[in-house]
Parts: C-alpha cells; structure tokens; sequence
C-alpha cells in the first residue's frame, strides 16, 4: 500500500515527528511504500541541517535523511511554511526538498492513505 | 473520474491563538485547483474561525477571515458546522460570516466516514 | 497574585484547574482564553461563580481579533496591554497557566 | 474510519469531542492520549461506554514509556507500530484528532 | 539575604508528549547553582511526569525521570503534588518515583502566592 | 519597573511571541525597563535571521531585533534548546545572543516580574 505522511511540528518540542518516523520505519518494514513525507506548519523545522541534540538522544533531522536515502522517501517542506520559519535552501538537511503545498494535495491524491501527525 | 477524491478538511482550533486555521485556509485554496471535491468542516473552537466582526489591528495581525467568503469563488461551497460546538459556544448560524450547512454530531460523523482523505491541522 | 489563561476554556484544561486551585486574586485572560468571558457559552457558569472571589481582566485586543468584544460578560474588565502591565506590576507575582 | 487520538483527556477536549462524533469506527490513542486507556482515570467511565460501540486500540510502546503498562484497562487491545500501521492499511480513512 | 528568591517550577504538562518536562527540568537543575529557594509543583498531567516505571526503548526516546530521583543531590528537595490531580489519574504516592508531599487545591493555591518567581512551561 | 520575560514558543505557529512583543512594546512605552527577554523551547526559533514571511504580515523576527537596538532589550537564546533546533549563530538575527540556562534564573533573580509567554 501507499502511504502519504503529514507532520505539523518540529523536532523534539511535540512528540509528532517521532511517532510519524516509527511509523514510516515500520510501514516499510511491512513492504509498504511511504511515498511522500509532508512537512507543513512548523513541521518545516525538521529539515535544519543545523541541529545538535544531546548526544544521548535521537537525532531527529538526520534520522529523516537516512529515511529518504536507504528507501526513496520524498521528503517535502511546504515552501510558504518554510519562509515564515526560516528554512532555506542553505540550511536545509539532506533528503529534503522544498516545494509548495499542491506537493500535500498531491499526496492525498496519489496514495492510498493519508496519515497526519501533528499536535 | 477515477482521480477525484473526496477532501474533507477539518478544523478545530481557534483563530489567532495558533496558525493552525491561516495555514489550514491556505491549503483549501491550494486544493480547489486539483479538482477534488473539497468539503469544510468545523466543530469545537473551530467554529470561532467563521465568527463575524474580526478586528485585529489591536494584535498587529492580519484578518485572514475574509478569505472564507472567497472560497465560494474557488468553487468551495460545502462548509459543514456542528451543531452541538456552536450550541456550546453561544453562537448561531447568525454570528457567521458565511453560509454554512448545520450538522448534528451524528451527521457530521457520517460525513467523515464517507471521506477519502481527512487532513486536520 | 495575577494568573495568566491563554487557552479556550471549551478546549483545554487550563482555566477549570486555575479555578479550582486560586481561591483568590486575579485573572487575565488572553489569546484563545478570551472565549472564556463571552456570554452564552458554556464554561459562563463557573466564570460567573468565580467572579464571586476572583477579580477577572479580559485583553480587549485579544477579544476584538476574535470578533466578540459585543458579547463581554458583565463583571469582567477589559484592559489593553497597558492594562495588562499594570495588572503584572501591581500584583505581587504572577503565572501563566500554559 | 479509524480515529487518531494523541492527547490527554484530562487536559484536552480531543477524545471527549471525538466520542460525540463517531459513532462506530475505531479508535487509536497514541502519545498523551494513552493516559485514557488506564484503569481508575476520571475519564474511565466515557471509555467504558464507547467500548459498547467502537474498537479501542492503544499504543504499547507510548504506554510503555509512560509506566502505566500494567494498568490497561480491560476491552482495549495493544498495537504496536506494525499494528498502528496495519489498522491504517485496514480502515478505509483515518482522522488525526489534532 | 534578599538576594534568595522563593522559585516555584509548575509542571502541568505529561512527559514525552512535548518537550517541555524535560527542559523544565533542565532549569530546575541549573536553578540550584545559584543558591535560591527552589520548589517543584505537580498538577493535573504534570503529576504523570513522576509515575513509576516509564520504559521508553518502544519510541525511542531518552527515558529522564531517574533525573527526578537525582534532584535531592542538588538540594532540591520540595516537591509538591496536588491530591485532586492525583486522585483524578488513579494514581497514589506509591505510583511516584519520588517522596513528594501532597496538598489541596487550596494548599497548592496558597504556595503560588507565596513564590516571588513562577516559571510554567 | 524591572521587568524579565520568557517566551517558549517560536514565531507565527503561537501567538506567544506576539503578545510577548506586544506586551514588551507597552512596558516600554509606560516607561518600565524590559531587563531581558529569554526565549526557550521552541522560542529559540524567534532568533534565525532566516525567516521571510508574506508582505502582508508582519515580521516577528526583525520586530524582535528592533527593539533590541532602539530600547537595549537583552534577548538571550537558550544555547541548550538552541542546539536541539537548530539556531547557531551563523543564523542568529540581531539583536540575539546564545548563553546558558543561567541566564533564565539570573533574570528571575534580577528582575521585579517574571512573565511567562507560551503554549
């Protein structure tokens, strides 16, 4: 099956981008597709190159960029989202792209489920 | 018309205090250019988001409740209202600054399930 | 002390757990708490029974964004942010109850 | 459909107004929403009630990481990732009860 | 001596939902460098921050409550839990990870207005 | 009157930060002094120098940097949430400053009123 994944806040402030990674993570161990992960509101804050957390806790924005590498995830910042946050090309983690919110339609359009993760 | 889906987008929260309905409007306007049939509903404090007399020049804010009247002209004309969130609310269809189709709780249930893609904010 | 609600009352939690634990003082609501002091809905009853040992300022600016500065409860004051610093430095400390 | 529910019912509104509106359906409580699926919280009572007409899932592992594993209330039934996972391939829609 | 301020840390919020529970207690931890007189209070979710046994290998998340259980090597040894929230959750002071004392309501209220600093987050 | 302010939620997804500006704006104009404003949590997100939001709306950031130069407001960025998130200070707007927690206490101790401005 088709997955489309929406998250609407940034790393570690709200547990959403968490839950919606394990998620992804386990949707794939199951062979199914995560065609698109959406990151819209300040879900946009997930794409920061520039984070650092502790060392002894996850990295949330580098965990997103192995997502995308290891299985072809597309991951997707809403651009309008993005420029009220600060989130541009130059601090923009690997695997992301930046594009505008018919990207979101889209995916509702193209994949069999749409699961939103926000707070 | 295999590729038509039917969107329903969700709103819960009130204006102002969070983004959540600005950035929620801007996704409608977004979508009625996919030709999908786009549904609106409002229940719990969503409901404020369509009260009449909103005046935020005091919050240094913009008032983006103008643009529920445009949806009409995006071709989005189903917006659904609980019944019950208005009720507790003190308000009626009166208050709001567009017409909407009142619902019941159970009809608004039924209008979810009936979704193909709910996206909430 | 003054305390600080910023979230609907028909939402969250917030001003129902202020209520039971200030039994007096003052409250300000702003942002999305400012539904909590319009007439006809329903949390009015417990605002109307606290009125009755708690002062209750309500940010004007706040209601007017929401469109409901008609429908103002009686017994509640209306304060700009002027208002709102005065409120802050009179009282001798003050919470916001996120 | 299958109804997402990620917040606590003692803080927030989310599960209370969800059990109004769905009818039948189920129900995933993930993050602070699992605090619903434990025995002896005010809100038992409502969660016993709907149990007669909606399948109650909840997520272990966030159960887990709150140390309430052992107090699951009876009629619920755990998933974990997979099994959120599968319950969204299963439901014909979902809804994040944001 | 007027340099001692009484500190009161309110923690309404559960634990790994957001983040705030653990950045409160990252400033409790500071906060006790600098020689104030610092109180913790627990009400409504907050009281969830102190339960028993969290395992959060499944979400893979740092587990911080044994921080709670280190809070007395830096002084900080007043915690106060309200009975109300306590009772609402089915929890009881064996459920906590910590000795705590429990107050009313009224008693809660009562050390609020005491504090010359409240930090909520 | 002294006063120290903390705002723990970041620009545009809570109005946090607007009525914290605003309630800076009045303090000044009423002749208080605004010691410092400390931003945690996500508020740390008020400092990227990144942002670009629609013509029409307003600019928290620079808002936020302007005060800091006309009325010598101190805003301090928690370096330990700043970290998490991905504020550095090849990104820092000015006006900003990254420290320590320490500073958080300092203006509790320091300052006649402490108001918090969050979620």
């Amino acid at each position: 099956m088709k997955f489309g994944i929406v998250v609407n806040e940034g790393p570690y402030q709200h547990q959403a981008s968490d839950s919606a990674y394990l998620f992804c993570k386990a949707a794939i161990e199951k062979g199914h597709e995560v065609w698109r992960v959406f990151f819209y509101h300040d879900g946009v804050n997930n794409a920061t190159r520039l984070t650092e957390p502790p060392q002894d806790d996850r990295n949330i924005v580098s965990r997103w960029s192995k997502l995308a590498e290891e299985h072809k995830v597309d991951l997707v910042v809403c651009v309008a989202a993005a420029l009220r946050r600060g989130i541009r090309d130059e601090n923009l983690a690997p695997g992301f792209r930046i594009s505008g919110l018919g990207q979101l339609v889209e995916a509702g359009i193209q994949t069999d489920r749409l699961v939103v993760f926000g707070d | 018309m295999s590729d038509i889906k039917k969107f329903l987008f969700v709103n819960r929260k009130p204006p102002y205090g969070t983004i959540y309905a600005l950035e929620a409007l801007e996704v409608v306007l977004i979508s009625a250019a996919f030709d999908q049939d786009v549904s609106l509903a409002f229940l719990d404090d969503g409901v404020y988001q369509l009260k009449k007399g909103q005046q935020t020049k005091g919050i240094e804010t913009k008032n983006f409740s103008p643009t529920y009247r445009a949806l009409e002209g995006y071709d989005v004309e189903k917006l659904y209202v609980e019944k019950e969130s208005l009720a507790a609310r003190g308000l009626t269809e009166d208050d709001l600054l567009v017409d909407v189709t009142v619902l019941s709780s159970e009809e608004m249930g039924n209008l979810m399930d009936q979704q193909d893609v709910v996206l909430s904010f | 002390m003054l305390h600080i609600i910023n979230k609907s009352p028909l939402g969250n939690v917030s001003l129902d757990s202020c209520l039971r634990v200030a039994k007096s003082g003052e409250i300000l609501l702003i942002e999305d708490a400012v539904y909590a002091a319009t007439r006809g809905n329903a949390f009015e009853a417990r605002i109307s029974e606290a009125l009755g040992r708690l002062k209750i300022h309500v940010l004007l600016p706040d209601l007017e964004a929401r469109g409901l500065a008609d429908r103002l409860m009686d017994g509640i004051s209306k304060v700009d942010y002027g208002g709102f610093v005065d409120l802050v430095a009179a009282n001798k400390n003050c919470q916001s109850w996120l």
